[in-house]
């Protein structure tokens, strides 16, 4: 069993209007620190497999198929064995 | 960041890059002789974005022609973002619909979205408030997963921009059929009101008057992508890909209302939006509708994203943009306005008397051009047009001839009701706010949607209709058919059809059978429009809808708008009690 | 009867709320910009819908930080009616006026819809014109309006009868308990995701909003003793 | 500067009806081996200041405030010193 950890986010050069909307708004809330904001998606998935490799891979397989959209964003992701 | 090194003038022309921008060699040709020297890359950009099809219609504009396009109560036709017709009362209706079928293909949500976006700038930006959309959309059969993926995204993306901009969706029509597998139609129609003395044209009047740019900053969204594909590759190439633009319908939203109180002020000469080659065609056409040149520091341009080239800030597609020209002086009243509403306002340049388009980027002139050459000379091209050889050999067929009459026929019927064209949309309405600004009298589900008009008995009834299956068979027939259904659904709805928009969505006019597709469909909405009286007071041209070669159905939709002089007029497609008495009218 | 209708970057059922009190109960209305901090001439505050800041990180999250909903606070303290329709609910929620929190539909969809309302209440400022029990038709259209709360607070909202409105028949968003509107503990907040003030002619489908308006004013005449 | 990564997630007695689609489309994709299926968000923000203990306590009342709805979700967050 292993936990999957996956981070989507919007492409560098894609712009994120959440982002921006956040960053006013800590702005306005006297934040004035704060420089840029993306804002991305954040999954954690229970994987049922023994095998690390091949886990992987169909975790690899799912991002580019549902979990992310390659045209606007990138992904990466952590796996890790789960006690249990 | 690395800068990658643009191409020299001399280069440009012993490489052919423009071709790779989509210039052909004669046009590169008529490009010098404008400029009496070779243009320089950014001045080559711009001469292809202006003089390609979407901007210049170079293969559409001999068919476009032929629509009659006047009649008393239009007070504006084709030429501005959106047409206008007269409705009594000093109050007049506004409204275009716009394709957006190829974003939408690569990134349907994002796509549809911004179609919808586009398509309500063309609108506000005339100085009318939107008070309704439409959509007519076409995709591939639901059992592909990849058409469902496509369905689905597209209807959310209308969903979350016009939801968001609180203007109701409140009507469209939706086809399934093969043929727009791989190339989903995306159109969207947005319907404004306005009053006769707020009219607001895109030109760019008065000699040192300033040219303002407001609303969202410039990023590279969206940058014609075949220049990219010859790009020496650096290890930032792929962070610079042209991206795909999102939409912000919250910005939109500050924009619209900010526009709108910019323009009751008064303090504005011309507006218009920044749609397709956003700052080139604004600025260029504005300026050629008046007369007049336009000098731009694109220093002072609003920018998203660091290092940003003069071809790339003149060909971005960025989103949630406009560019004004405002009384002189009057340019910090302007700022406050958009102040108010958290929006970039940038006075970029001024309104010049050389009736040149010329660029400052870093202390130097990187483009120069005659803004009327640039807007009004693009070349035009009449293709050839030949009868494609289906429709003879159709018209050899007896239809009737091996077909078996159905011995049960309510099994015929629940078949056809279940199939995903004609069945109920409510799927896809319920996603749509319908009824936001309350003045929705009929909503979705019947035959054209009625929509108030606050402090009048007046009310607006709308719709979209085009059967492409017709049109294939029969371009003419079916493009007069497509007209011939708008209207039957607004007098339907108890209204008088005042005119239309229409959106001419084919393959590949390099084809002669689709051009004949093309030109035939137009005759017939042209007939049948002189029939109806509903002139053509605008549109859009959608060529090159293909997939592997393949076109779609030729798909000529019209958007129609009717007058209802009284509410109480309205009727709805419902049978209502028993025993009322069915009649059936026509032929 | 002065009535504030907040506008925020965003909201796009001012107007409608707007014409609503002129509609329906033809008081004096004014629309409220986010950043005014004196609501001392208004006896009633309306939180419309809309998507203010976008939606963005979560509806209503960025406008409940506005400073007029400081305002707002105080008004609410000072004991005057404040009610808040679909993202005004949300604003409502995320600003701590009233309890609970909005989640996205459980089908994930955004959801247009005239639908049935039991009125579980009829004893608030709000509501007392209508009968207990009764079911009225009102519009809604939202995206989050799925209301969470744990079930502790659940026990104190049905206690102190502070559950207004519930869905009738299919609940349009997976809320817990059929949940479409709740009142604060003293009776003078209330927030529901369904829209009344799109509900105030026939020819609209249903006026059945009508006397949520024409309570309030009610309301605050037996409180001023103008009745 | 820092780059301060904050992970906003749904409380664990919090229905994610989110989650629970993504975790239905995974398996009717035939990613059998896909259990629980849980969805947040990510966000990068960039933090001008130069005292550690301070911007962590700065982040920390922006979440409170503003990034989460504590009512429903629980949050963290990672501070790091940015390059530049
Ligand atoms: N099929 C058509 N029928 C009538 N008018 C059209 C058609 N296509 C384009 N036009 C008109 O040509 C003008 C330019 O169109 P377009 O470039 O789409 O404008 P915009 O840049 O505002 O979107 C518009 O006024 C439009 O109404």
């Amino acid at each position: 069993m292993f936990k999957a950890t996956v981070y989507v986010t919007l492409r560098e050069s894609v712009l994120d209007p959440q982002g921006n909307a956040v960053q006013e708004s800590l702005h306005s809330l006297g934040y004035d620190e704060v420089g840029e904001v993306r804002i991305g998606k954040y999954m954690e998935l229970e994987i049922n497999s023994d095998d690390q490799k091949a886990a992987e891979e169909r975790v690899s397989d799912m991002c580019e198929k549902l979990l992310a959209n390659t045209v606007i964003e990138d992904f990466r992701f952590d796996l890790n064995k789960m006690e249990g | 960041m690395v800068q990658h090194k643009e191409p020299t003038p001399e280069q440009i022309a012993q490489q052919k890059v423009y071709r790779e921008m989509g210039l052909t060699d004669e046009e590169f040709d008529k490009v010098i002789e404008i400029l009496g020297r070779k243009p320089n890359y950014t001045e080559t950009g711009i001469f292809s974005v202006m003089w390609s099809e979407h901007c210049s219609y170079k293969n559409s504009k001999v068919v476009l022609k032929r629509f009659p396009t006047l009649g008393p109560h239009v007070l504006q036709g084709p030429g501005e973002g959106a047409g206008i017709v007269d409705i009594g009362d000093n109050q007049a209706v506004v409204f275009k619909i716009e394709s957006h079928n190829h974003p939408s293909a690569i990134e349907p949500y994002q796509g549809a979205a911004t179609g919808v976006g586009g398509i309500i700038r063309d609108v506000f930006s005339m100085g009318a408030r939107p008070i309704a959309l439409l959509n007519s959309l076409r995709f591939g059969e639901l059992d592909n997963p990849k058409t469902k993926y496509i369905f689905e995204n597209v209807v959310a993306g209308i969903a979350g921009y016009g939801n968001c901009m609180g203007i109701p969706t409140v009507g469209g029509e939706i086809y399934f059929d093969a043929s727009y597998e791989g190339n989903p139609l995306v159109n969207a129609m947005c319907v404004g009101l306005i009053n006769h003395d707020e009219i607001q044209k895109g030109v760019a009047k008065g000699i040192n008057n300033p040219v303002i740019y407001v609303g969202a900053a410039t990023g590279r969204d969206g940058i014609h992508g075949a220049t990219f594909a010859s790009e020496e590759l650096s290890e930032n190439s792929e962070a610079k890909r042209p991206a795909v633009q999102v939409g912000d319908p919250f910005m939109e939203k500050l924009l619209l209302e900010a526009t709108l109180e910019l323009i009751s002020s008064g303090h504005v000469v011309g507006i218009q939006d920044m749609g397709a080659a956003g700052l080139t065609s604004s600025s260029s056409e504005m300026a050629s509708k008046a007369g007049n040149g336009i000098e731009l520091n694109l220093d002072l341009v609003p920018q998203r994203e660091k290092g940003m080239s003069a071809y790339e800030m003149m060909l971005s597609e960025s989103q949630e943009r406009m560019l004004v020209v405002a009384k002189s002086g009057k340019e910090e009243e302007v700022k406050k306005i958009f102040d108010k509403w958290g929006l970039h306002s940038a006075v970029i340049g001024r309104v010049t008397d050389d009736n040149h388009l010329r660029l400052l980027h870093k202390g130097e002139v990187v483009a120069e051009i005659p803004a009327d050459k640039l807007a009004e000379d693009a070349p035009v091209y009449c293709k050839t047009s030949k009868e494609a050889p289906y429709y003879e050999r159709f018209s050899s067929i007896d239809a009737a001839a091996g077909m078996e009459e159905p011995k049960e026929y309510n099994s015929v019927l629940k078949q056809l009701l279940a199939s995903p064209t004609i069945a109920s949309k409510e799927w896809v309405y319920q996603q749509y706010d319908y009824m936001v600004r309350t003045n929705t009298a009929v909503i979705p589900g019947s035959d054209a949607a009625v929509v108030a008009i606050r402090g009048t008995r007046k009310a607006l009834a709308m719709t979209t209709d085009c059967n492409g299956r017709y049109v294939y068979l029969d371009p003419f027939v079916g493009g007069a058919i497509a007209v011939a259904e708008a209207a039957r659904n607004v007098v339907c709805s108890g209204a008088e059809p005042l005119a239309i928009t229409d959106n001419l969505n084919f393959g590949s006019p390099e084809k002669p059978e689709i051009f004949w597709q093309f030109e035939k469909a137009a005759d017939g909405i042209s007939e049948a429009c002189r029939q109806l009286n509903t002139p053509v007071i605008g549109g859009n041209v959608s060529l090159y809808n293909e997939t592997k070669g393949e076109a779609i159905f030729p798909t000529p939709t019209i958007g129609m708008v009717g007058l209802m002089k009284d509410i109480a007029h309205i009727t709805t497609q419902e049978f209502k009690n028993e025993g009322d008495i069915i009649f059936l009218i026509g032929e | 009867m002065n009535f504030a209708v907040l506008v925020f970057p965003g909201s796009n059922c001012d107007v409608d709320m707007y014409k609503a009190v002129l509609d329906t109960i033809e008081q004096s209305v004014e629309y409220v910009w986010h950043l005014e901090t004196d609501l001392s001439k208004y006896d009633a505050i309306l939180v419309p819908g809309g998507f203010s800041y976008g939606d963005y990180l979560r509806p209503g999250a960025v406008a409940s930080l506005s400073p007029v909903m400081e305002q707002v606070k105080i008004a609410a303290e000072e004991g005057k009616l404040v009610l808040g329709v679909c993202n005004g609910f949300q604003i409502l929620t995320e600003a701590g006026l009233l309890p609970g929190a909005l989640r996205r539909n459980q089908r994930l969809k955004f959801h247009c819809d005239t639908i049935d309302l039991t009125v579980e209440n009829n004893q608030t400022p709000f509501t007392l014109e209508y009968q207990e029990g009764e079911t009225i038709r009102i519009p809604i259209a939202h995206g989050d309006g799925n209301y969470y709360c744990d079930q502790e607070t659940l026990e104190q909202l049905e206690q102190n009868n502070q559950i207004v409105f519930r869905y009738k028949g299919t609940n349009p968003n997976g809320s817990i308990s059929e949940i479409a509107g709740v009142i604060n503990e003293r009776g003078n907040v209330l927030g529901l995701m369904p829209h009344p003030e799109r509900a105030v002619h026939k020819w609209l489908g249903t006026d059945d909003g009508k006397r949520m308006f024409s309570s309030i004013l009610s309301y605050w005449r037996q409180q001023h003793g103008t009745a």
